[in-house]
């Protein structure tokens, strides 16, 4: 009865490559103007500089290109369509609103070197974007240049790195916990830096206790993410903030997890030196499948002078650009970042003000700790202090039965609902990390709980099903050490419809 | 209390903390220290209404010159180019930008299948045997190309840079190479063609683990990768080659027929808006070999287990998730939509339209160049794309005069360059007529006060 | 094996209504300014006049609004996914950029008594409009007032009976052959016309020699489409029309089929006097799921003084409106026409220009022609006289295996394709109308045609199975007896819920 | 041969051809007689580029006033409302814009379940039992209304129609009507309050199907709709009740509760932008006695053979497709994504954000109407909703003025009530501002010359 399981029917089909669709010759539409400059006269380039001609590159009409990829955007799970409790991600609604505002001449028809008097618009939003988020991190200052959560890690990281190294000092080592996200030590390695793991104790978090011993002079910083990825508070975060400043080392604090803490708890408070934002994730603009997001870098007074360049400044009642920020760690990518997605997180911020991100966080934490409630009920959760935006279970409860956090995922995709964070954080063996979010209702969290609680049922009495889930889906579940093995990472012609 | 997005009513919030067991929702928040919570609260205006909100963001946008209303001769590294409306129609379906990282495959086809059809694209345009499913920006492509390098021969730890290269991408480089252990980064000068000057490359390369060009460069000018690559595995490095207007590769020779190992850039080109210069879309395409040691998320063909043909991320091993410190790169969230609006342009025009619109670009530039060699002159003499160095003294001047006039006279160059100080960068594309580059002219003409 | 047919599996989930998911005392979105005239003082409406509220609207949030109907557009077909091969209603391809176009502000937020002097674009782009279709119709003059092909047909019909009356001619009977879709018939009705059936001869077509016995005074029309519904060109229609006009009667020619002619031969050198557009037909406005449309209504130069008011004239080298058309049938709707569907309309035709619109004729005739070629060798064709831009095939060899027309149509979706017209025309039992369009690809072709085969076999080999077809939908057959019988049009408060 | 929209190349064409066994596209349209043939060629202009159409209507579209760049204070049938960006995220939906009206119901779900929706909600908002599934327009819906009323009454061929009714609604009522046999329309005053003259009516009565009021009417004013209801009923005539600004059902009693038979209307207020006057949307709800007498086109709920719940297309023998010329109505194609659009924005905003829009629309012009009484006076003193008709010598004249100035006044009421020469129907919405109407009242003093 596959297909016709946990309630899901359908209508998907698989859609060819692009590069199989068209004919060969089809006409390309036509994006010039008819009268172009110096036509009639020879080709002003000679011609052992071109090419013959993209060889791979699909022909087709325009008709078939938009239902070429409507037809694959079918095929896509999206928090438009339900609920994707994805731990980790803060997978929040995307408020329409902002997409079309973001769309506006006036900011994507704009050239990133316009001359600042006619770029003041723009500016401004980012000046008072760079001011609302130095506020609601409780940070001084504020770069809105990385492209992404990874890449404010890395800004950061070469600020700590450029402030131990303006004071002479070679501190080489950066601690960071079990639980942290894997683009922490990446980050930190990319620095230069050697990682110090510190293990995950009983309580989930870090113990002032626990860095007896590791606070040598060789320690730069202390990366920590609050609440940390298993949704725990770091309730020692400021005995912990107060030892690592009294060793002269610094806490970077990665903030993807801040959707928890608005307007309860400010970073900047709890110590923290240096802090990211993650405008995909908390200021509700959308992961596009993957990007583009936004990883703003925040930084106490002390810190400001080493902020990428370059920086706004007001000059004569203007906001302008300097790039004279002799200290500064320089640039980690082109322009000024993401504008296009400053936008939409400016709009998301100036729609709720600072008591409605508060209400924002109270109501994530409600509907996180509703659902723990729900689910705890069904699944085995490690860590049992109160936990904030999210909660991590594991399937121990389930392995004698030979079922995996990997089948119960794979089995709700049937039930219409996207997976947990699975196997993530490292710490806890078979991790099932579920954030809700505050743009979901009870209605939602409810129908998720319940079919969660049917499927741990399913595993009990016919753990083969959930085993080979999904079924419901446009194709089972694939074959990844295949793909990693004999990888086949782009599409030639002639090896076309090889197998269809 | 008025919940924006938030549905709950306060019946629900009570009975949500009843079946929790909480008194309250503050409750919740019980680890988090008082003196926390004292200080915790935000200031920042709010409360727009959606009305309200779009008042204040028009008002916004309408302190900016966008393209269009305000005749612009400027590239540098973010081009004016028209987009199909197919395009944003294909972009802006929900179910690919509210998706996040395809994590489940299986219902994640869309967004996994476009990226392994950019990824093609990539490869095809580069020239290169594989690719990845993007990078932040031409920029950050480029500095992972020099650490990719890097790590592939670590032995050789020079880095040689033009430093015709976009300076944005060179600063780029110089940040993300700083703290490497032994990364000594040479920059080496153009010459009168405006092209890297390769013999003076040669003199550094022979510690280097790559020499690293644009193509076009910063100056919009062809450097000759055959000749750089020659030289460059001559002396045991690999050649990076950089491009930060891809349109280029529609029409001129792919920097693999040429000889590159790895041909990175910035793809925004290819039916991304400018954005104020972002997000746009890096890509990263390399010779096979160095499959296992590239950066970022890559997409690969597998099956089922019924055969049928899927798409997974793949080679994750790679990847910050699994290898953490050791990870070939940090980067984690890429520009997957980006990507994904690359691959319907491409398509969307097919090699044929590429082309057309590229030779428009070369034809254009041409033109407009012709046309102010009256009033400066082309400081370079080599071949260009569709941008080009004119030199007229008080340059500066005269683009502050022609702003104005309401004429963006492309980029002064003298920021940068101070040997270039007279210098401006200009650019014509498919989407500048005929007649706009006459009137741009005589303005120009004006300005500048007549004759060179 | 329900859900794993024909190549499809799924992941569509059945959806709430909208009244069913909300909770009482949700949050508006606020929709007004902050500042309001006469604020704090008394309400100007007296009590007595208002409402408690309105019951049984739904009270939910932005998010759950957006989710569900996001949802529920994923339980559409349309044209953007797949092959909608519906006869008569041309589902070719929807330009996007027309869509955008139609929505710029300078359109879509105009006042229609926006004084002449500031929505002369808009002006201009109907008066253009109208010259382009009456070029392309063959006839003198247009009104884009009617909203869609029937309400072209109305005022169409009565424009002929305005002529008839100003001659003092109180015909009351309008021949309308039986291939006729069911506007026409109707809405000569609603102009007070009795109908006479011109009965389908073996040809499928008019033919001239019908007429006779049949041409009294008591003609006032007759209406004909062209090529008719059975995708047959009317061959003998220059003889009917003179038969018609020398009877003092009138010919409206319905134009829907239009898309087959274009740039081929006019409606108005045929002979006709009074022809329709559809826009949302062969000028590629989308259909919206059942409109907007617009149904432009042309007349030749006797008529003019008919069309509906306001008509567009010329005055001081301006486009302003004129009611000053004492014989015209006055108006059929406000305002004048679904604008922004004309606007869509303005673009094709800009696009494509008069070779291009040729062309599309061309190109449509030729996949009709193709597509007919490769389903005859599968279906019954009952005329086999050469169609253009359609073909109509019936069940006849099917029935001895129980299996109908409707069970191929449901059997299709399955296929992942839309079902043909069924039973229309009525003139063949059982049959099944098939319109490829121009924008369709011969690979889709094929894929159909191929689809169609494999029903055709299906139907003998496993009948049953295409009996309860289509399996792999979000619902199964629907039981229509039960919803004509018991009608159950609106959602009810206390009904909610009644069996989910 | 470039084709545009259609994929084929040349060797497909040739492919295609030699399958059907055809010499060429021409022979395909052998039967055409030559003579049509020779001139059949059309000449219109076309073959512009995207970019070049895109400047073509850029161009087209920047010679009209959009509301917002030129303040108007017009209602009259369209009517400027803010409309929340989540009701175009919804109908842009290619999946619901290029569907066809839902005929295979199972893979339809999503429109008739939206259509569903919307029935519901016009029934709920009207009061009335049943509504269907929308017509073009309010004019076209109110002429099919009295067609309806007449066919329910053939013995009472007489229609009474109040002149305070939209002219356009009463135009189209005229050409609907005018060939009916026997029906008869009967135009009734309005009192001085602005309202129908009731007691004319009643003298008109007797052998009447129905009666016809606005509510609110053309002039903006709530009619007493219960005494109508009282007054037709005794008469054994029908009660219509027909509505050109949706959004004030939102507030007022519904016509079902008043006592009105049939309530349809426009719908444009409710989530369409004014688009030049269309397409906007017909409603049409009626009591239950009326169902199978209904026109256009129903959506119903039923089963499916496994019990799930769906919805399909009903009581189709009303319709032309199978009662041809017995038909309840013509009409085919409707309004169905406008539908859709009203049903997102409705449920967007709720009963309570209708409410709150609906009392500021009252709000303001109120505000309006109180601030321009020292100019002009009211001409009419019955209770109004968001329009209102001022009185003040050169009406005309000031208007164009205004125009001159840039603010549209109203609509002067001359060209339809040449005893209104001297009147302006003036509308302020929710998106005025304050402000917006301080600074129109000072330019109309301004227009105007001094006092009343
Ligand atoms: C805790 C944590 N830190 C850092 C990151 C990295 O952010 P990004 O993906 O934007 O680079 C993520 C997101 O995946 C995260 O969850
Ligand atoms: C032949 C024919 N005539 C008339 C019509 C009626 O057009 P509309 O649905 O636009 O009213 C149709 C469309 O269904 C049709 O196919």
């Amino acid at each position: 009865m596959k297909g016709v399981v946990g309630g899901l029917r359908g209508g998907l089909l698989a859609e060819p490559l692009i590069f199989e669709i068209g004919g060969s010759g089809r006409y390309a539409p036509v994006v010039c103007e008819e009268e172009a400059g110096g036509d009639g006269e020879p080709f002003p380039l000679q011609e052992h500089l071109l090419r013959e001609g993209v060889e791979g590159l699909a022909e087709v009409s325009e008709p078939e290109v938009v239902r070429h990829f409507t037809r694959l955007s079918e095929l896509n799970f999206s928090v438009s369509k339900n609920f994707y409790p994805l731990g980790s991600c803060t997978m929040k609604y995307n408020p329409v609103v902002n997409e079309r505002l973001a769309r506006l001449r006036g900011f994507s028809e704009l050239h990133p070197f316009m001359h600042p008097s006619f770029c003041q618009g723009a500016l401004r939003l980012m000046w008072e974007l760079e001011r609302d988020l130095a506020e609601i991190g409780g940070m001084d200052a504020v770069s809105l240049q990385p492209a992404a959560g990874a890449h404010g890690e890395l800004a950061g990281m070469k600020i700590i790195r450029a402030y131990h190294r303006e004071r002479g000092d070679g501190r080489r080592k950066v601690l960071i916990p079990a639980t942290a996200h894997g683009t922490n030590p990446a980050s930190s390695a990319l620095c230069g830096y050697e990682v110090a793991e510190i293990p995950c104790g009983d309580a989930g978090i870090i113990e002032a206790s626990q860095l007896e011993g590791r606070l040598t002079e060789e320690v730069a910083a202390l990366m920590v993410t609050n609440p940390n990825t298993l949704g725990l508070f770091e309730r020692e975060i400021c005995q912990v903030a107060e030892k690592i400043h009294r060793c002269g080392a610094l806490i970077y604090m990665d903030g993807a997890n801040l959707n928890a803490l608005m307007g309860v708890a400010k970073p900047g408070d709890m110590g923290a030196d240096v802090v990211h934002f993650n405008l995909h994730k908390t200021f509700s603009t959308p992961h596009g499948g993957g990007g583009p997001g936004a990883g703003p870098v925040g930084v106490k007074k002390e810190l400001e002078r080493y902020l990428p360049v370059p920086r706004l400044i007001e000059r004569d009642g203007k906001i302008v650009w300097s790039e004279d920020f002799p200290e500064s760690i320089g640039r980690v990518r082109s322009f000024y970042g993401n504008f296009g997605v400053m936008v939409k997180a400016y709009c998301y911020i100036r729609t709720l003000g600072g008591e409605g991100l508060a209400e924002t966080s109270r109501m994530a934490v409600l509907n996180s700790a509703y659902l723990r409630k729900r689910l705890e009920q069904v699944l085995h959760l490690p860590y049992r202090a109160p936990s904030l935006h999210e909660s991590v279970f594991d399937d121990e409860d389930l392995r004698h039965l030979g079922v995996s956090t990997l089948d119960i995922a794979k089995r709700l995709l049937d039930y219409g609902f996207h997976a947990p964070t699975i196997y993530f954080p490292l710490v806890v063996r078979g991790a099932i990390m579920v954030e809700p979010t505050e743009t979901e209702s009870k209605r939602t969290l409810d129908a998720f709980a319940d079919a969660v609680a049917a499927v741990v049922e399913e595993a009990k009495t016919d753990p083969d099903l959930v085993k080979a889930a999904p079924h419901g889906t446009v194709v089972g579940r694939l074959d990844e050490t295949r793909a990693a093995r004999r990888p086949v990472l782009r599409w030639r012609a002639g090896e076309a419809d090889r197998d269809r | 209390m008025r919940r924006v997005y938030c549905p709950h009513t306060e019946a629900e919030v009570r009975e949500m903390l009843r079946a929790i067991g909480a008194p309250s929702v503050e409750h919740l928040f019980r680890e988090v220290p008082r003196e926390l919570v004292r200080t915790g609260a935000i200031r920042v205006e709010g409360g727009l209404s959606e009305p309200e909100l779009c008042r204040r963001l028009e008002a916004l946008a309408r302190e900016n010159a966008a393209f269009g209303d305000f005749p612009q001769f400027v590239g540098a590294g973010s081009y004016p180019h028209f987009i199909p409306a197919a395009v944003a129609e294909v972009t802006a379906r929900s179910e690919f930008s509210t998706a996040y990282t395809p994590y489940q495959p299986e219902v994640s086809q869309g967004t996994l299948q476009a990226s392994f059809e950019f990824q093609s694209i990539v490869a095809s345009l580069t020239g290169m045997d594989v690719a990845n499913a993007s990078m932040y920006d031409g920029a950050s492509a480029t500095a992972e190309a020099v650490l990719m390098a890097h790590r592939m021969a670590p032995q050789r730890p020079a880095v040689v840079i033009s430093s015709a290269l976009h300076p944005h991408y060179l600063q780029t480089v110089r940040t993300y190479a700083s703290d490497l252990p032994g990364m000594e980064l040479r920059t080496v000068p153009y010459t009168a063609s405006g092209a890297t000057d390769l013999e003076a490359a040669e003199a550094c390369l022979e510690d280097a683990c790559c020499l690293v060009l644009g193509y076009p460069n910063f100056f919009g000018v062809i450097e000759d990768l055959a000749a750089a690559a020659a030289l460059a595995h001559e002396k045991g490095a690999y050649l990076v080659s950089t491009t930060q207007e891809a349109l280029a590769l529609g029409l001129l020779k792919s920097p693999g027929e040429l000889g590159a190992d790895v041909a990175v850039g910035e793809g925004q080109s290819l039916g991304l808006p400018m954005s104020y210069g972002g997000p746009g879309v890096g890509f990263f395409g390399c010779a096979q070999k160095f499959l296992r040691s590239m950066p970022g998320r890559v997409v690969g063909e597998t099956r089922d287990e019924r055969g049928n043909r899927g798409y997974v991320l793949t080679l994750a091993t790679r990847e910050q998730h699994i290898r953490r410190e050791r990870a070939t790169s940090n980067i984690c969230t890429n520009h997957a939509l980006c990507a994904l609006a690359v691959a319907a342009y491409v398509s969307l025009l097919g090699p044929r339209g590429l082309r057309e619109v590229a030779a428009r670009n070369v034809r254009n530039a041409h033109y407009l160049a012709k046309r102010l060699s009256g009033i400066g002159r082309l400081r370079f003499f080599g071949p260009f794309f569709n941008e080009f160095v004119l030199e007229r003294a008080r340059a500066r001047e005269i683009w502050e005069g022609m702003v104005q006039m309401g004429f963006m006279a492309g980029v002064p160059l003298g920021q940068w360059f101070p040997e270039l100080d007279d210098c401006l960068l200009l650019c014509a594309t498919e989407v500048h007529s005929r007649e706009e580059m006459e009137k741009f002219a005589r303005a120009f003409e004006e300005a500048a006060g007549g004759g060179a």
